[in-house]
């Protein structure tokens, strides 16, 4: 057959008809669209069987009790556990995020070490091999002491065998990062001897008296304070904030009482004054100098001279301290946002005397003074000549502040070798720029951590350490809690990569290290270290997954010793001469000491705290000179300058300057790091005399339209 | 070189200059063209819309096209229905500015969509409660009318004329057209209306919401009716460009003053309806809802009070009045000014009756939202503009589209 | 509307004096409904939060500033006069979303919507949210996610849906036991039961003897000041959001402080204090 | 679209609104379908005598 043009063009046509009339359009546009709904990078979770693991998450001091949903072994979320006897069910933001830091893109897979300035990945033989011919040297030179260690905290089994090491490889050079327990177990010790704490039973008093305590901004166990919160209503019961600025506890108070930045502990002193002087108060036990503490209030506090220092009118205090002292069931409770970093003695002292003095010690809703946990019994720690000596000898310092300024004040290496474990210092102490300095300083410095955060960055060795999603701890209840609990974290889902427990890790280097110091540590692993030093709570720990050891007031009524706060010791002045005064905020939606917050957390965070990569401080409009609402501006400290954006808040109290604390993360993470700025770079150590507490609550500064 | 394709007796340029013209225009339409792909390909996340500017640019674009469009409905609807004779010296003409127009639309619409492979979803799954199901089904249907229309001139090229069957189909089809009329009219009427309809449901947005007749919120008709109104400003806008680059006059000033004329009339009715409306909706429709009207007008850096009154006074009043009086009508810079105005008032309420919409906080505590679109918004945007010129200008070159170019543009002897 | 007498209204009421702002809702919801997150969430208006926590302030100065939280989910409109025409099912021209007469729920389809966004330019609480870029999450993290609630993909639009998996699982396993319906504990929206604070408070506002019923004591009557205004609530501190609208949400909330109550809708001046003693239709009988 | 679609529902709404779309396509197609066969038609009525 010839084509011709035109029966090609009719064939042509013919053909697009046929097409367009047959089924395959239909057919390929239907296709299309199932594809876009099948897109082979979307994600498709595989379904299975629904269970339940309960465990503690140990990602604040909280220790809140959690349930794990897993489907086929997979854990999908995580919500608090019911009847739990610290949080009932409730979670907060990060707990619940907490799958984020299982699978986080910053976890550390297997051991590094540091080679020049980067890290390459080693089996743990290596890296446990390495670590012990190093510790071996230091040993063979004579000065275990040498050795130290900064933890999160003191108790549990955990910081126990870093102890115990310690103590086998002969160094008494443990320290704790400071946290809200420890300021109350000073201020304890301080009040009452030492071996003890404070509880505050927030969920059973009637008028809570807070001195910037951020009761929903992560103070103490936060879901406990929560719900402790929240029963108010129903309870009737007054929450009183003091603070310069309108957080969200102030906000849910029923008085916010704005005070100049850093006189809390005036104004808890002057209230002291106001109810000795009106005879409001009952002197059980009051031991020694409580005559010479009422006669110094009544001078150096008198009315006036508190409602001047702090900002508040005479009539306000001494109706405050009426309130305070007629109400049944008061609590004075200190420690600013969360109680932990920036805190002073004086204070914590000061408002804790109002506790002492409204006689609610060791009552409902009042304070509890409560022995710290001793439910550990871990066998004496072998020891060879070497050790004895070493562990002998004094702390090198009294805190790890002071360690810091000690490594940078010398010629000569002081520490030869650190163990951090579970603490960021490199990021959360004031000034981090002298701690990375002190880190560089130290020859040798090991991390047992699980995400590569600023400290691990300046580790030698980083030996990666399972989450509480993967391991097993025992985790005393503290910071403030009026119960005395502990709780069992149980592994949920085998370690995602080549991590261990820090338990595991400690007994490897032990053994490793043979002699002495590997006698001291003769378990199999940790889990039988774990059983034998928890001993009769055991069977609870294991099968209940927590261990109530007190619960309610304690008996007796305890000893107050005013000795302390008698010869009123001076207040910590923030640093500078310039006109304004920037305090860090603490923010729940945010996180401050070794845990960096979660994606899932940060999306929380609001705009007028972060905004791109830019922080955003809080200033009172009135201050707010040439400035403009969401505008670019300088701020400038002694220690330090920061490009940030500001906020216009008519709830920060002019001549204040708020920043957030827990962002300005400067490691390996898209998602939560280089966002912002951390307010520590801008603010510098104020040692507090006498407690060497790390007391800076803020620190002068000016701002400066960019 | 393609002297061949060229109407008879027609005068047009030489090709080289053509194609340079074409090219010019054509690199625009290809970037346009490469930021449609990278919405498709990339995903919607190469705009600056957000979950409070949903609709952006674009979608004005789309609103306003389809308004200007109006034209081609409403000069069929005049010719075909009503038998105004005259208009069939711009009939072709507004049938290609509204095919133009209604193309645009559509291909606006399939990058607007975050799921362009499921655009079809729409019709599958039709919700007949949504004003948009009415809007795709009329604005599909009528597209096709317009396609309808469109054929007959693009089978009177010289060449295509020589095959029998088209030039069969082109007078056949010349001589059912008044049925298609009848039924695009229809359709147009609806889905003009709709998207009037589209914002004036959103009860949820007091500054769109307005009250109506049975299911159609008055915004319906006043969309319907202005889109009749100022659609023949548009082709009257075009053509009048169209004459400036070919140097030519192409329809006869009767024409055009009868189709200003009839524009002038709608206008002035349509923006009486449109003040009442306002009035009703400023007094009485957002203050039952707890909002006085300077709340969508203040506190914010641009949407101000210039808009409403630039709109309706400047735009609106002005335009129907100087269409109206015959000696400004007539005057060919007034009626120009008029035109523009009407044009720029069209569009003008699209942008508020979409994007204000979308700006003016609703909840006590929430604020302003403003956008700037990015430029992959802008170019997609500039895509239909690029994309029409060159129609035009094929059509233009090939197409006999204007009945009275030759007897206009008589060589000089002849005269 | 269909008039089942085992037809639910599911909804909520949440507390704005116990809310703290402490975010656990939210998170609860983005880890139970898989939703993802991007490097950069501080833009507030491409940042999917079917929960979202707004700040609302009384405008007062330094130091008569107060502060409220207002968790703001999906409103679960029923519409005008209640008959399940809520502003954003009434415009989605392909059905995707819907509203479901025996649960009160607003439901999403994901695979069936195109990504119009109409839906979102209808919904005044914007608690809709597109998916402006393909869900990505960093290698191993998809192991965390829910085969309860499908991933979304790009293009599409999402929102709260008051964890309706959790009512089907909870619907699936009372039937396997036989049971005719379920309890008020078994299906809880992940926010409740997140809550810390115990602020928010789930249930079947059609039940007795659910709480959420008791708390706020739904109008069966049509507001006399307003006729598309139904459910309306007899307590005198519970609000809705934009309630004058008529798009009757199934979340109230409830404050002791009045200027909370005002900011929920917007008033005319002097407005206010006519109506904010009027308290559904009873009251007034 | 059409009564197989599970979300279709015989009800007014749906009786108006399909009506009038299908109302208005078979209109469309049936006039397209004519002025085609007529073309058609038309043409091979051509063959015989010479039109132009």
């Amino acid at each position: 057959m010839k084509v011709d043009r035109r029966s090609f063009l009719g064939l042509g046509l013919g053909a697009v008809a046929g097409v367009v009339v047959s089924p395959v359009g239909l057919k390929l546009t239907d296709d299309s669209s199932i594809w876009t709904q099948n897109w082979p990078w979307t994600p498709v979770p595989i379904d299975g069987e629904i269970s339940y693991d309960s465990s503690v998450c140990n990602l604040c001091p909280g220790n809140c009790g959690i349930s794990v949903r897993k489907i086929a072994g997979r854990p999908v979320k995580i919500e608090g556990l019911d009847g739990y006897p610290v949080n009932d069910g409730g979670a907060c933001l990060h707990g619940i995020a907490g799958l984020q830091y299982l699978y986080d893109p910053s976890r550390v897979r297997t051991p590094l070490r540091k080679n020049g300035d980067i890290f390459e990945a080693i089996s743990w033989d290596e890296a446990i091999s390495f670590t012990a011919g190093k510790l071996a040297d230091i040993r063979k030179s004579n000065a275990p002491q040498k050795l130290a260690c900064i933890t999160d905290k003191t108790q549990g089994s955990v910081p126990g065998l870093f102890k115990r090491f310690l103590t086998a490889f002969g160094s008494p050079n443990l320290y704790a990062m400071p946290s809200l327990e420890s300021n109350l177990e000073l201020t304890a010790q301080t009040l009452h001897g030492s071996g003890n704490t404070l509880g505050f039973d927030l969920e059973n008093s009637d008028f809570v008296l807070s001195f910037g305590a951020g009761l929903i901004e992560g103070w103490g166990s936060p879901v406990n304070c929560f719900k402790a919160n929240a029963s108010r209503k129903e309870r009737h019961a007054v929450l009183y904030q003091v603070e310069p600025r309108l957080s969200n506890t102030a906000a849910t108070a029923d008085k916010w009482i704005p005070v100049k930045p850093g006189t809390e502990a005036d104004l808890a002193l002057g209230i002291c004054a106001v109810m000795i002087k009106n005879n409001l108060f009952d002197a059980a036990n009051f031991k020694a100098g409580f005559a010479k503490f009422a006669a110094m209030v009544q001078i150096e506090y008198s009315l006036d001279k508190v409602a001047q220092t702090c900002g508040i009118n005479p009539g306000e205090i001494e109706k405050i301290a009426s309130l305070f002292a007629k109400a049944k069931m008061p609590v004075a409770v200190p420690g600013k946002g969360r109680g932990d970093s920036g805190q002073n003695l004086k204070e914590f002292a000061a408002v804790h005397t109002l506790n002492c003095l409204v006689g609610n010690l060791n009552k409902t809703g009042g304070v509890f003074i409560m022995a710290q946990n001793d439910y550990l019994s871990f066998p004496e720690a072998v020891m060879d000549n070497v050790a004895e000596t070493g562990a002998g000898q004094e702390k090198m310092a009294g805190s790890v502040n002071d360690l810091v300024e000690k490594v940078n004040a010398a010629d000569k290496p002081v520490v030869d070798a650190l163990f951090v474990y579970n603490a960021n210092p490199c990021y959360s102490l004031s000034a981090p720029k002298r701690v990375r300095q002190a880190f560089k300083k130290i020859p040798f410095v090991v991390s047992f951590s699980s995400f590569l955060d600023e400290t691990a960055m300046e580790a030698d060795v980083i030996l990666p350490i399972n989450t509480f999603l993967e391991r097993m701890e025992d985790v005393p209840s503290q910071a403030g809690l009026a119960k005395n609990i502990i709780g069992m974290i149980r592994p949920v889902i085998k370690p995602v990569f080549d991590t261990k427990d820090p338990g595991d890790a400690l007994i490897l280097l032990s053994t490793a290290l043979e002699g002495t110091i590997a006698e001291s540590f003769g378990w199999e692993s940790y889990a039988e270290c774990l059983e034998s030093v928890t001993g009769n709570n055991w069977s609870s720990l294991s099968e209940e997954g927590h261990v109530v050891i007190s619960e309610g007031a304690p008996e007796g009524v305890p000893e107050v010793d005013f000795t302390f706060l008698a010869t009123n010791p001076s207040t910590v002045q923030a640093q500078g001469e310039f006109e304004l005064t920037l305090i860090p905020i603490d923010n729940m939606h945010l996180t401050g000491a070794a845990l960096t917050v979660s994606p899932f957390a940060l999306k929380t965070v609001s705009d007028r705290v972060l905004t791109g990569t830019d922080i955003v401080v809080e200033i009172n409009p009135a201050t707010a000179k040439g400035l403009k609402d969401c505008g670019d501006a300088i701020l400038t400290t002694p220690v330090g300058e920061a490009r940030v954006k500001v906020n216009f808040n008519e709830g920060i109290m002019p001549g204040v300057i708020g920043m957030v604390r827990g962002l300005g993360h400067t490691f390996d993470n898209k998602f939560v790091s280089n966002k912002g700025v951390n307010v520590n770079d801008l603010i510098g150590p104020v040692i507090e005399s006498g407690s060497g507490l790390d007391a800076a609550f803020g620190i002068k500064a000016k701002i400066s339209k960019a | 070189m393609d002297s061949a394709l060229i109407p008879e007796g027609a005068d047009r340029c030489s090709f080289p200059k053509f194609a340079i013209g074409i090219s010019i225009v054509g690199a625009v339409a290809l970037w346009g063209v490469y930021a449609m792909f990278l919405c498709w390909f990339k995903g919607l996340n190469q705009t600056n819309m957000n979950d409070y500017y949903g609709f952006a640019l674009w979608i004005w674009a789309d609103l306003a096209v389809i308004a200007v469009g109006g034209g081609a409905f409403f000069t069929g609807l005049l010719k075909y229905i009503f038998k105004v004779d005259e208009l069939k010296n711009i009939i072709n003409f507004a049938v290609i500015i509204g095919f133009i127009c209604y193309s645009s639309a559509l291909l606006i619409l399939a990058i607007d969509i975050g799921q362009p492979l499921r655009g079809w979803f729409i019709f599958w799954h039709a919700n007949v409660h949504s004003m948009l199901t009415e809007v795709a089904f009329c604005l599909s249907c009528y597209f096709a009318v317009l396609t309808i229309e469109f054929i007959p001139n693009i089978l009177e090229n010289r060449q295509a004329n020589k095959v029998p069957f088209f030039h069969h189909l082109a007078h056949n089809m010349h001589g059912v057209m008044a049925i298609f009329a009848a039924t695009g009219a229809f359709l147009s009427f609806f889905h003009q209306g709709s998207l009037g309809g589209v914002a004036g449901v959103m009860y949820g947005r007091p500054f769109a919401v307005r009250e109506g007749l049975l299911i159609w919120p008055w915004t319906f008709f006043l969309f319907t009716w202005s889109a009749a109104a100022f659609g023949p400003c548009f082709t009257l806008m075009v053509t009048k460009i169209t004459e400036v680059i070919t140097g030519k006059k192409l329809v006869k000033d009767n024409v055009v003053h009868l189709l200003a004329k009839i524009s002038g009339w709608m206008i002035t009715t349509y923006i009486i309806a449109k003040i009442i409306d306002t009035i009703y909706w400023a007094m009485v429709t957002a203050p039952s809802l707890g909002f006085k009207m300077s709340h969508f007008y203040t506190n914010n850096s641009f949407y101000g009070y210039w808009i409403l009154v630039t709109e309706i006074v400047i735009c609106g009043v002005l335009p129907g009045f100087l269409l109206l009086n015959k000696s400004t009508r007539e005057n060919p810079t007034t009626r120009l000014i008029a035109i523009v105005l009407g044009v720029i008032g069209v569009c003008l309420n699209r942008w508020v009756m979409v994007l204000q919409i979308m700006a003016v906080p609703v909840m006590s505590f929430d604020t302003w939202a403003l956008y700037i679109p990015s430029w992959q918004e802008v170019a997609t945007t500039v895509l239909p503009v690029a994309y029409g010129i060159i129609l035009i200008a094929i059509t233009y070159r090939y197409l006999p589209v204007f009945p009275q170019e030759r007897e206009l543009n008589q060589p000089r002897v002849d005269q | 509307m269909i008039q089942d007498k085992k037809a639910h209204k599911f909804g909520m009421v949440i507390d704005l004096d116990k809310c703290t702002g402490c975010g656990s809702c939210m998170v609860s919801c983005m880890s139970e409904n898989n939703v993802p997150f991007k490097e950069d969430e501080s833009r507030k208006k491409d940042s999917i939060t079917w929960m979202r926590v707004y700040k609302l302030t009384n405008g007062k100065s330094f130091p008569d500033t107060q502060v409220v939280y207002m968790p703001r989910p999906c409103q679960h409109c029923s519409g005008k006069g209640g008959h399940g025409h809520s502003p954003c099912v009434s415009v989605c021209p392909a059905t995707a979303t819907d509203y479901g007469y025996d649960t009160g729920i607003v439901s999403q389809i994901y695979t069936r919507c195109f990504g119009c966004r109409y839906c979102m330019g209808a919904c005044p609480y914007h608690a809709r949210y597109f998916n402006w870029w393909d869900p990505k999450w960093p290698e191993g993290m998809e192991n965390y996610l829910s085969p309860n609630v499908s991933p979304r993909m790009r293009g599409v639009v999402e929102k709260c849906s008051f964890c309706y998996h959790r009512y089907q699982l909870a619907r699936e396993k009372a039937y396997g036991e036989g049971r005719d319906g379920i309890e008020e504990s078994e299906y809880q929206t992940a926010c409740t039961t997140a809550c810390p604070a115990g602020a928010i408070v789930f249930g079947d506002l059609n039940d007795p003897s659910h709480m959420v019923h008791q708390i706020v004591k739904p109008d069966p009557h049509p507001d006399p000041m307003n006729k598309y205004v139904v459910d309306k609530s007899r307590n005198p501190k519970v609000f809705r959001l934009l309630e004058r609208l008529g798009t009757n949400t199934k979340i109230y909330y409830l404050s002791e402080r009045e200027w909370v109550r005002k900011a929920g809708d917007n008033y005319l001046d002097g407005e206010w204090d006519k109506v904010k003693n009027h308290h559904g239709s009873s009251s007034h009988e | 679209m059409f009564p197989f679609n599970f979300e279709w529902v015989w009800d007014t709404a749906h009786i108006i609104f399909m009506g009038g779309l299908w109302y208005a396509i078979s209109i469309l197609g049936a006039g397209m379908a004519y002025v085609i066969v007529k073309a058609a038609m038309d043409t091979m009525n051509d063959k015989g005598e010479s039109h132009h």
